[in-house]
């Protein structure tokens, strides 16, 4: 590891332990915005190891998410609680290997809107599941509040920080950078392409499951339409665009944010919120054409220009 | 034939959902998440044309498509276009357009809720029997297939005869060889991007006369008119009637021979099936 | 030269597309060591040709032979890895990347799998051999068209292919680029590469090639050496038209 | 005559309004209110939620405040979109308890949604009395978050009370033994639908068409179409109000001939008489008001000149009935302590629009209206769980 690698190591084990601090000295409001902004953090990031170098947009989030929440809702009567975390992610993981082997052929628009059907496929079969069995709204009533919750996303962030650190030191993550430039040449250089995309759409797959299944103590309530809704898709999308996907700490600066935004939106236009939203939204994309992170590089190398 | 006609009228329905969008993302190449919301401004048009006035909607879709060629053609030119010029490629303008029309609907959202409020707009319109085969069906679900049948036909003839049809079509094909020929391609993208959103808000006003709305449900619509588009092949205004009808006829008959539950489950499940075997839609080209 | 190993065969390789047939039954060996020319008139199929060694494109019909072990129908991945490597005919470097990346791509992912320092010192071996290893930390929208090529070059070597196809590589490039680039293509020759070359540069042809295989619509008229095929009668019909024959 | 009453009225409401808005900023109670006014339940939070929150708000301001231990303090509505999405909810409702620090808090709208607030209204100690949750496990959630109330009956109640109606025209020989059963596929249907079968067929009733179809389904008429196949005495659906009135509107077209019709949510609704006018007569749904009372229709009339809109007939009442029970348990406790406040309501019965609400030992409102039917214009109750002012239920005559 370079000098450079050490330096960021460091500061984002200091930022960890600063942001696991924060319910010790933050109010329960901070709290709860921490909570939104981690597990945007979580879904955010772990879409762009896929997405940021693919160009894939992929719509299949809140299929994931709701896969996970149903994980909790059903299992937390029969099994310990955190043992329905690593099934969460095994089923998101298997689902999303599924899905990616069924769709290596779609390519731009036809993927995204594939993975938004089968987000509704997914949903409609669990509905239907549910109806048949005559199950009763579920209920997930645990002791695991605000700070728990928090803890759990932030451990699921920084394995995702982790990971993505990883695989883009690996093989695999240099696989993916020759994909997303160039599918034709990463093929003639003996990259199976396939085989890539499928193992990396398992990592937001699982993710997204996880997080549902952390997320349900949280919602004690679970049912279709709300743990499925397709908003929390493009939510994401937004958040991780907005950042950046070129980096990995891109959707981050992308996330935190937005958060604020909606909150103050929200705080502020209580009646207008989704007509200021949208306004705000129209803003961002008209003057952050590259996202948050392309406003930081333009920055730096200003500076350095100025320096220079 | 009971499922058959039941079938092809919702299968209309659908028609009249999808085929905007379709003219809006295989011409002007903008995938508009705003769909759903224009829809919904035609359904209230014709709500609110009906309580007031006791407008017919089959009059109001005259006054709804004009307005609503040029409110689309106004977005296309002021707010989409300097998108369209900046992206520097495909992938860019997809990425830009996508987060643009998610904004759009939000302030569509927004703009409904603060002039009508969140109530459904609901009234009843034609929903008398009229007789088919010896079976009744409602007479406003018959009419609005009827007008989709005519809005879809001239359509396919206007793009098929015409001078203008064949321009349009130049450009879903091949939009830097249409430049190449001689073809105002800027020009002829917004206007396709404005009757895209005619036709759109013409729908929202005929299937209100059966379908309950409220301001906020027009992503439901947005979802589906993608999902039709995309299963028919991008920009080719059979592929959406065929998809449609599809769509329309297979729901029907899983509602009626298996069972009503699963109606969406199975037309998800049709355009997953339809993706995998034909990667680029039904009667779509494949992109190089 | 034709008494070394055969490395790559073809056997009656066929592609079709829809009613045309672009490659017909064509039938030739490529000798350890030899450099063979692929030519004929556009449209004779020498590209799709190349694309079903590389297997850009599956045969219709037919096989494909590398030492022994039949390849035809195989992933462009698969075959890539068994030691088949090839340029494009319009270059394709990797825009996100540096030239030294571009190259090390085909050192990781190549025939021989390295990775590390181990992967990096080979690409920059590489771009020294193909005259390029002062640019390794550009960026490659900055390079000129002939070191795009030497870069692509580059990084087809790096993954050590056994078989190096090149589809036009000295196209496009101006006379004093053209002397240099044949140069280079002769360091190759002499360092005892197996090479398939697809050219229309006749000079090139006639300096570097062993053998040469003419095609002309889908099918195999003419192989030899060089000057025996470009003065064969059946071959200039092919090039020039009945009437200049 | 009455319609210039009611332009008196608003015009008062306003005036007094208008003159206590000075007093607001010292001494106003701020109480927070969260609900959708975007996503798929703003439709249902426009009717009967907001509404209601700008009556009651006017109303208790008309008054000139709630009497906190002697001092007349206005209200002030705090007022949060939640999108109809739980995670904004949750947001909400911690913004009100530690940003604006809210006194109160109107409980939100829907059963997911309180249900995702209930921890945090439980953290802060803010009494929940909800309005629009129904749900079978009161006694597990009242030990879990022991301020939340419940008020609108769960769906064993709602089930009873519809076959105790079907046994009712049945055992008069209006309608035969047989039922066509259908559901959304949601939490709700789902619930209601299980818990209705087996009372069903208890009852003797036979169930000759059954079937769930999806939330959004666009066409309901395969469905209409099986019902009728399936010659039924009596149609059930438990649906939400699109597909309330699409099926509704497939009955007319299809002519089902039944003695009994009944739809779930939105039959109700004011909007359900204006579309189909005569159309309605004899149609039952879920809810109910006592319509005829006297109470009632003064809080009618108001909500109308007030909001413009007339209130639904069954949450609505049972909404505004929520905030006087938090009113008046603040002016019976004498103080904003939410403890307080909370324990009153456990130990008093209040006096609403709907009657009298007692809550039980597991904060549950054990009497609340069922079934109610459109009869000459007016949704009136003919079924409760022991609620005061039910009609007798009338057959279902012909659809015209």
């Amino acid at each position: 590891m370079t000098a450079t690698e050490w330096r960021d190591l460091g500061l984002a084990l200091v930022v960890l332990v600063v942001a696991a601090g924060l319910p010790f000295f933050g109010t329960p409001y901070y709290l709860t915005l921490g909570v939104t902004i981690a597990m945007y953090a979580v879904l955010a990031t772990s879409w762009a190891l896929f997405s940021g170098p693919t160009h894939y947009i992929s719509l299949a989030t809140a299929a994931f998410f709701g896969l996970g929440t149903y994980v909790t809702a059903v299992g937390i009567d029969h099994l310990p609680y955190w043992l329905l975390l690593p099934i969460a992610g095994v089923i998101g993981a298997v689902v999303a290997g599924l899905v990616g082997l069924a769709t290596l052929r779609l390519s731009g628009v036809y993927f995204v809107i594939f993975t938004l059907g089968l987000a509704e496929f997914i949903r409609q079969v669990i509905t239907w599941a549910q109806n048949l069995m005559g199950t009763r709204g579920l209920y997930v009533l645990t002791d695991l509040g605000e700070r728990e919750i928090y803890w759990q996303l932030l451990g699921l962030a920084a394995l995702v920080f982790l990971g993505g650190w990883l695989i883009g030191r690996s093989r695999l993550g240099f696989a993916l950078r020759i994909i997303g430039d160039d599918e034709e040449v990463a093929r003639h250089s003996g990259i199976d392409t396939a085989r890539a995309k499928v193992m990396l759409f398992m990592v937001p797959g699982a993710v997204a499951s996880i997080t549902g299944a952390i997320i349900a103590p949280r919602y004690v309530y679970i049912e279709p339409a709300l743990a499925f809704a397709p908003i929390l898709s493009f939510t994401v999308v937004i958040m991780a665009l907005l950042g950046g996907t070129g980096r990995l700490w891109g959707p981050l600066v992308g996330v935190i944010p937005f958060t604020f935004l909606t909150e103050w939106v929200a705080r502020w236009f209580p009646n207008q919120s989704t007509l200021v939203m949208g306004l705000a939204f129209l803003v961002i994309v008209f003057l952050l054409p590259k996202g948050f992170v392309g406003l930081i590089d333009g920055a730096r190398a200003r500076a350095r220009g100025a320096f220079a | 034939m009971d499922i058959v006609i039941t079938g092809l009228v919702l299968g209309g329905t659908y028609a009249l959902i999808a085929m905007g969008l379709n003219l809006q993302y295989g011409v002007a190449r903008i995938m508009n998440l705003a769909n759903g919301e224009i829809l919904v401004a035609g359904a209230f048009a014709a709500f609110w044309f009906w309580t007031a006035a006791q407008l017919s909607p089959l009059l109001t879709i005259f006054l709804v498509a004009p307005v609503a060629y040029v409110v689309n053609w106004l977005i296309y030119v002021i707010i989409l276009r300097p998108l369209v010029r900046r992206a520097k490629s495909r992938g860019q303008l997809e990425v830009d357009a996508i987060l643009t029309t998610f904004g759009l609907g939000f302030v569509a959202v927004g703009l409904m809720l603060a002039v009508m409020g969140g109530d459904y707009f609901s009234y009843s319109y034609l929903s008398v029997p009229v007789m088919l085969f010896g079976e009744p069906y409602g007479l406003n679900r018959i009419v609005a297939f009827l007008a989709a049948v005519v809005i879809c036909g001239a359509l396919y003839l206007w793009l098929n005869r015409s001078r203008a049809g064949l321009a349009i079509r130049a450009i879903a094909t091949a939009p830097a060889s249409a430049r190449l020929v001689g073809i105002d391609v800027p020009r002829l993208s917004a206007r396709a991007f404005a009757l895209g959103g005619a036709v759109t808000a013409v729908g929202g006003a005929l299937i209100s006369t059966f379908l309950t709305l409220d301001a906020s449900t027009g992503v439901i619509f947005t979802l589906k008119a993608l999902v039709i588009v995309i299963m028919g092949g991008v920009g080719d205004v059979r592929g959406t009637i065929v998809a449609a009808l599809l769509l329309g006829l297979l729901e029907t008959f899983v509602a009626v021979l298996i069972d009503p539950g699963l109606t969406l489950a199975a037309a998800y499940l049709l355009f997953v099936l339809i993706l995998l075997f034909r990667p680029q839609g039904l009667f779509g080209r494949r992109t190089t | 030269m034709t008494t070394a190993a055969t490395v790559l065969s073809l056997r009656g390789a066929t592609r079709r597309f829809g009613g045309l047939t672009a490659v017909d039954e064509i039938d030739f060996d490529v000798a350890e060591h030899e450099v063979m020319g692929l030519i004929g008139p556009n449209g004779s199929g020498k590209s799709t040709t190349l694309n079903l060694i590389s297997g850009a494109l599956a045969p219709s019909g037919g096989d494909i032979v590398l030492r022994g072990q039949s390849i035809g129908g195989l992933p462009a991945q698969a075959i890539a890895r068994l030691g088949v490597a090839r340029t494009f005919q319009l270059v394709r470097l990797l825009p996100s990347m540096t030239v030294l990346e571009n190259v090390k791509a085909g050192a990781v992912f190549g025939h021989r799998r390295r990775w590390g320092w181990d992967a990096d010192a080979h690409a920059m071996r590489m771009l020294e051999r193909v005259g390029m290893a002062r640019a390794a930390r550009s960026r490659v929208g900055q390079l000129t068209y002939i070191d795009t090529k030497r870069v692509e070059l580059a990084r087809v070597l790096a993954s050590d292919p056994r078989v190096l196809l090149l589809d036009e590589w000295l196209a496009g490039l101006n006379p004093t680029e053209l002397q240099e680039g044949i140069a280079l293509i002769r360091s190759l020759r002499d360092e005892g590469r197996t090479i398939i070359l697809v050219e229309h540069v006749m000079d090139a042809i006639r300096s570097l090639c062993d053998r040469c295989v003419v095609m002309a619509s889908g099918r195999k008229i003419a192989e030899g050496t060089p000057d025996a095929v470009l003065s064969d009668r059946e071959v200039i019909r092919a090039y020039l038209g009945d009437d200049d024959a | 005559m009455k319609r210039r009453t009611l332009m008196h009225l608003a015009a008062a409401a306003v005036a007094i309004a208008a003159a206590a808005a000075p007093a607001l900023a010292q001494d106003a109670l701020r109480i927070g209110a969260v609900g959708p006014k975007t996503g798929p339940l703003a439709g249902g939070g426009a009717v009967t939620f907001w509404p209601n929150v700008q009556l009651w708000a006017a109303d208790v301001n008309a008054r000139g405040g709630i009497n906190v231990g002697g001092t007349m303090r206005p209200v002030e509505i705090v007022e949060y979109d939640d999108q109809t999405n739980p995670g904004e909810t949750i947001k909400a409702v911690q913004r009100l308890a530690t940003e604006d620090q809210v006194d109160f808090i109107l409980a939100p709208y829907s059963t997911g949604l309180n249900l995702a607030a209930a921890p945090i209204f439980d953290r802060f100690g803010y009494p929940m009395v909800t309005h629009t949750a129904t749900t079978d496990k009161v006694a597990e959630l009242s030990a879990q978050f022991p301020n939340m109330f419940f008020s609108l009956g769960g769906a064993q109640g709602i089930a009873t009370g519809v076959v105790e109606v079907l046994t009712g025209l049945r055992d008069r020989g209006d309608i035969g033994n047989r039922v066509a059963m259908v559901n959304v596929a949601d939490a709700f249907g789902i619930e209601l639908a299980g818990a209705a079968r087996p009372q069903l067929e208890a009852a003797g009733f036979e169930i000759v068409y059954e079937t769930s179809y999806p939330l959004g389904t666009q066409d309901l008429s395969p469905i209409m179409k099986g019902a009728v196949a399936a010659t039924p005495d009596a149609f059930v659906a438990w649906s939400y109000p699109p597909d309330t009135f699409a099926l509704t509107e497939q009955a007319v077209i299809e002519n089902l001939a039944v003695g009994a019709f009944f739809t779930a949510v939105g039959t109700s609704f004011p909007g359900y008489a204006g579309r189909f006018a005569a159309q309605a007569e004899g149609v039952l749904g879920v809810g109910g008001v006592h319509a005829d009372g006297a109470a009632f229709q003064e809080y009618a009339a108001r909500h109308e000149a007030v909001t413009g809109a007339k209130p639904d007939f069954w949450a609505s009442a049972m909404t505004y009935s929520t905030f006087q029970v938090l009113e008046q348990a603040i002016e019976g406790a004498g103080t904003t302590d939410r403890a307080a406040v909370a324990q009153y309501i456990k130990d008093n019965a209040f006096e609403t629009v709907i009657g009298t609400l007692d809550y039980d030992e597991n904060n549950n409102n054990p009497a609340f209206w069922t079934v109610g039917q459109w009869q000459g214009g007016v949704f009136k109750g003919v079924a409760s769980t022991g609620r005061e002012g039910a009609v007798d239920v009338v057959v279902k005559p012909a659809w015209q």
